[in-house]
């Protein structure tokens, strides 16, 4: 396995570093792995995201306008320590409080946890609104025991809205609980991506297996199957997402994502989303926008995930607002 | 040596070779998480105890508890993860359960291994039998209360095969906490890497304590 | 190699399709691979792109608000055929003519001129900007021989803002060829991606060696070297690019781009964007805006290309315009 | 049969046969392009040719022209790619040449193998040499030429054996025309595939004249 790094124990630090290049002013590294935005408005209710390095553009990529505020960003794979996240609540808060927005994994849970303690010990008021969109890794009835996946993009872009026009926290975590309570994904790999300290696979898989609902990391889902065409796999995505607690049927209308979990090309996207929107139709779903691309993803693993965002009046003009990041990036409406 | 207290001096250098241990255990820890997790459990331990030795090494310890808070607290900042926070939080709650004691006995061990467990639980609810670093530190909880020791040494003994012993059972469970530990069934028959760090911890302590 | 397909010679025009999906109702497509926005303004002077697809989301992922009016898609990695350009060409044409802008390699060019022979014949005036950026392809004495790579981006980003201000097809071919002139880009191949029809690689690389200068299809370069890490590699890239005939010194300001070429994670391309803008930087040039991702690819080949381009003021008010398409998107200044 | 001329029916026939030879060699013209390019050329041919069998099929011809630009059409509108042009450029040129004959004989063959070649030369640039189609191309022409032939079988003959040497030609070459042909010294020792292309087609329009 061929990688562009220098020492790969720096990888993490040296992308962070490469990050604030990419954003050319407008970030700012307040201390090795927390960032923040240099022109957070004053009475701004602020919205920090962060998780480990390695599956860019996410979550650090994710800040900006009508985005995130700032980021903690960890090891590669692993979650930031508290002290880098309480660094980046320090640097984004404006004294309205700061909501932490991430993925639901242990690690990740554990660190905020402890960050938001620290944080409410300087008199900083911090809520949290945890990611847990995929249906494959966990029943409807234990959503606590879901992780986030994919459907973290369009959460953050909703919750980067919500962040700019909530008057304070609780609004702020009403609006992001809106978006994340209507956001379900589920996962399909083929191939590993590597871990780049040490170049191993993150995961195994056979050469003819999918791994139905796995996780970013390997993670399992529901089972593995046979290799199967892309619209066979549009099919099961968009039965496993239907078959969920969210009801999404006729004249309602969704935001359509399909994620590259990295190596998986824009071509096989856009034959899966083909697919999926045919079945869509079918059912008389309505689709509000589409989204597509590799923004959710394990270093140059293979597979898709299919995010479904149902939508409301109260997520539409957050929806329709524009915002700009490297991950993602959209005109005004 | 088969000490019957260990004073700050001790305990910093007791904590100095577990670094030591630790960094050199890399290779198998990342192992054990790449059959289980997603292989980066050696690397993190390995930044969290460069970094807890750099700490140290710099500490003049009045109290046995500044030990070990600071080697959680470097361990924490350092290392991110889930094992960044469980072995944070074991070496600080831990610590914390010390009082301003200026050295370790029996019973100081069985505090700091109870104040370890408590914490480690309440913050990220993994109890024994959720194949996590929790059964080995459980395990070195019960033994070294079990049994009614005279010595530190004894009670570092006994901590390390309660760990052990820990770590061992975990072989036959199925993973259900952690990032990429949700193998199911084909988490059966490897250790769980966290626990696995545990017990080499209690190893070490013990056969300094023992030597 | 597992890939999402469903029949393989039917990639490129399920691929279409999907892209028609994923405009959601902003784009049409007017014949088999011939597609164009719906909105065009009737007094417009029309951009067309194309090319061979299988590289997304070039050609045809840069058509949108502030970018190419449409677009001609070929097979996976041929040209477009004369008909399918000529229908593109009509769809977009609103009596002000159309321009031409595509990658240099001698299929397009040959069936874009067929084109526009047939164009003419219709009585519509077509002009031609060739893309040919890639320094490692020939020496700058021979421009004309050089082959078109990830400059393309900002190029089309130009083009777009330019299309959207020009008079007549004059000015726009003026303008283009201002941004194609002041754009420059070298290519490393770390790795072959595969021919959807067959699975098999694009072509042969060593374990340990890096194609130096080696086109986006595995085309020779100036050389094959032994792997290296990520700062020798944007050492050599920026040395390639500065050595080449367009004077980047102190004082100048360019667009700094690294592309992917697929499977390349965004952690490397950040890591390699922090030495060439330190490198950049050490020699006073300053950095105007900065690209970074998947956007001229080849399935899901492995390597990085840097494009610089030198900004101007005719250039500066063409960036700063807002965009939208599935490749590039950005928000006004 | 060693026809002296062909009428546009059994042009109609030849040509038939050509796509159905092409079409069978999709693999061996798929690899050529492996060695030398992008591997896509046999499907390329593939495609025109079944495009054309389809377009042909349906033609009623009056003239012998009108199945060659038929054919021509038929690649351009299909095929993309380098080869869409050229090949597609060869047959349209070529028929244009031959004006509005009913029938095919040697000087005939020659104007049209004249036509072909100066419509893929204008279009794409390339000489003798350059290691493309035009090698096999020109070296058809030239052959037909020199030998003064009485029918248009062994004008056929002629035309397919000067392809065949051309094609052959270019295995010593170095490649410098084409999207993905500056392999540079590497390229030697492989035909291109184009020339190999236009050799199978001169061969099996040979074959079916002097059958
Ligand atoms: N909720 C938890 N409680 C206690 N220990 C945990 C918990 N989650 C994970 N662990 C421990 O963390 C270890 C994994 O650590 P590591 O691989 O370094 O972190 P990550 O899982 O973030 O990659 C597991 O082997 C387990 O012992
Ligand atoms: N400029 C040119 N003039 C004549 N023939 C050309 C030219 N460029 C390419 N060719 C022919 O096209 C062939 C390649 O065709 P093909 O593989 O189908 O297209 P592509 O190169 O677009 O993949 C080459 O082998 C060569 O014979
Ligand atoms: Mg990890
Ligand atoms: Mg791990
Ligand atoms: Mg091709
Ligand atoms: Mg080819």
């Amino acid at each position: 396995m061929k990688k562009l790094l220098n020492d790969p124990l720096k990888a993490a630090s040296e992308l962070v570093d490469g990050l604030v290049d990419y954003y050319n002013g407008s970030v700012e590294q307040v201390s090795p792995g927390a960032i923040a935005l240099t022109n957070i408005s004053d009475d701004k209710v602020a919205l920090l995201v962060g998780g480990g390095t390695g599956h860019e553009p996410i979550y650090h990529g994710l800040i900006g306008e009508g985005m995130a505020d700032g980021a903690a960003c960890g090891d590669i794979f692993a979650a930031p320590p508290p002290n880098v996240i309480l660094d980046a609540t320090k640097a984004v808060n404006r004294g309205n409080g700061v909501l932490y927005l991430y993925g639901n994994y242990s690690g990740d849970v554990m660190n905020f946890k402890i960050a938001s303690q620290l944080a409410a010990a300087e008199g900083i008021r911090v809520e949290t609104v945890l990611i847990w969109d995929d249906v494959a890794s966990a029943p409807p009835t234990e959503k606590e025991k879901r992780r986030g996946i994919a459907g973290l993009i369009p959460i953050v872009k909703l919750a980067g809205a919500a962040a700019d026009r909530a008057e304070n926290l609780d609004e702020l975590v009403e609006l992001v609980t809106n978006a994340r309570d209507n956001t379900r994904s589920v996962g399909m790999a083929l191939a590993p991506g590597s871990i780049p300290a040490t170049g191993k696979p993150t995961f195994e898989l056979d050469e003819d297996s999918i791994g139905v609902g796995m996780g970013i990391h390997g993670e399992q889902g529901v089972g593995v199957e046979k290799m199967m065409s892309a619209d066979e796999l549009a099919i099961k995505m968009v039965d496993l997402v239907l078959a969920d607690d969210l009801p999404i049927g006729e004249g309602d209308e969704v935001l359509v994502f399909t994620n590259s979990l990295g190596s998986t090309t824009m071509m096989e996207c856009l034959i899966v989303l083909k697919k999926v929107k045919a079945l869509l139709v079918e059912k008389g779903v309505n689709i509000y926008d589409v989204l597509l691309g590799p923004m959710v993803t394990c270093q140059e693993m293979a597979g898709i995930s299919l995010s479904l965002t149902k939508m409301n009046d109260t997520l539409k003009p957050l929806w329709d607002a524009p915002c700009s990041s490297l991950g993602y990036t959209k005109l005004g409406k | 040596m088969s000490a019957p207290t260990l004073d700050p001096t001790d305990v910093k250098q007791m904590l100095l070779k577990v670094a030591d241990v630790i960094i050199e255990s890399e290779e198998m820890l990342s192992q054990a998480d790449r059959d289980l997790g997603d292989g980066d459990h050696g690397l993190g331990m390995q930044r969290g105890f460069t970094a807890a030795k750099a700490q140290l090494e710099g500490l003049d310890p009045k109290t046995v508890a500044e030990v070990f808070t600071t080697t959680g607290m470097a361990l924490m900042a350092s290392m991110g993860g889930a094992s960044g926070a469980v072995m944070g939080m074991l070496f600080q709650s831990g610590g914390a359960a010390l009082g301003a004691n200026d050295s370790l006995d029996a019973d100081g061990l069985c505090a700091f291994l109870q104040g370890a467990c408590d914490g480690v639980t309440n913050l990220g609810g993994a109890k024994p039998g959720d194949k996590t670093m929790v059964d080995a530190l459980a395990g070195a909880r019960d033994k070294a209360e079990d049994i009614d020791c005279e010595t530190v040494s004894e009670a570092l003994q006994a901590a390390c095969d309660g760990a052990t012993e820990g770590m061992e059972a975990t072989k036959a469970m199925i993973a259900t906490m952690g990032r990429a530990k949700t193998l199911g069934e084909k988490s059966i028959g490897h250790p769980d890497p966290g626990a696995l760090s545990v017990s080499i911890i209690f190893k070490t302590m013990s056969d300094y304590a023992n030597q």
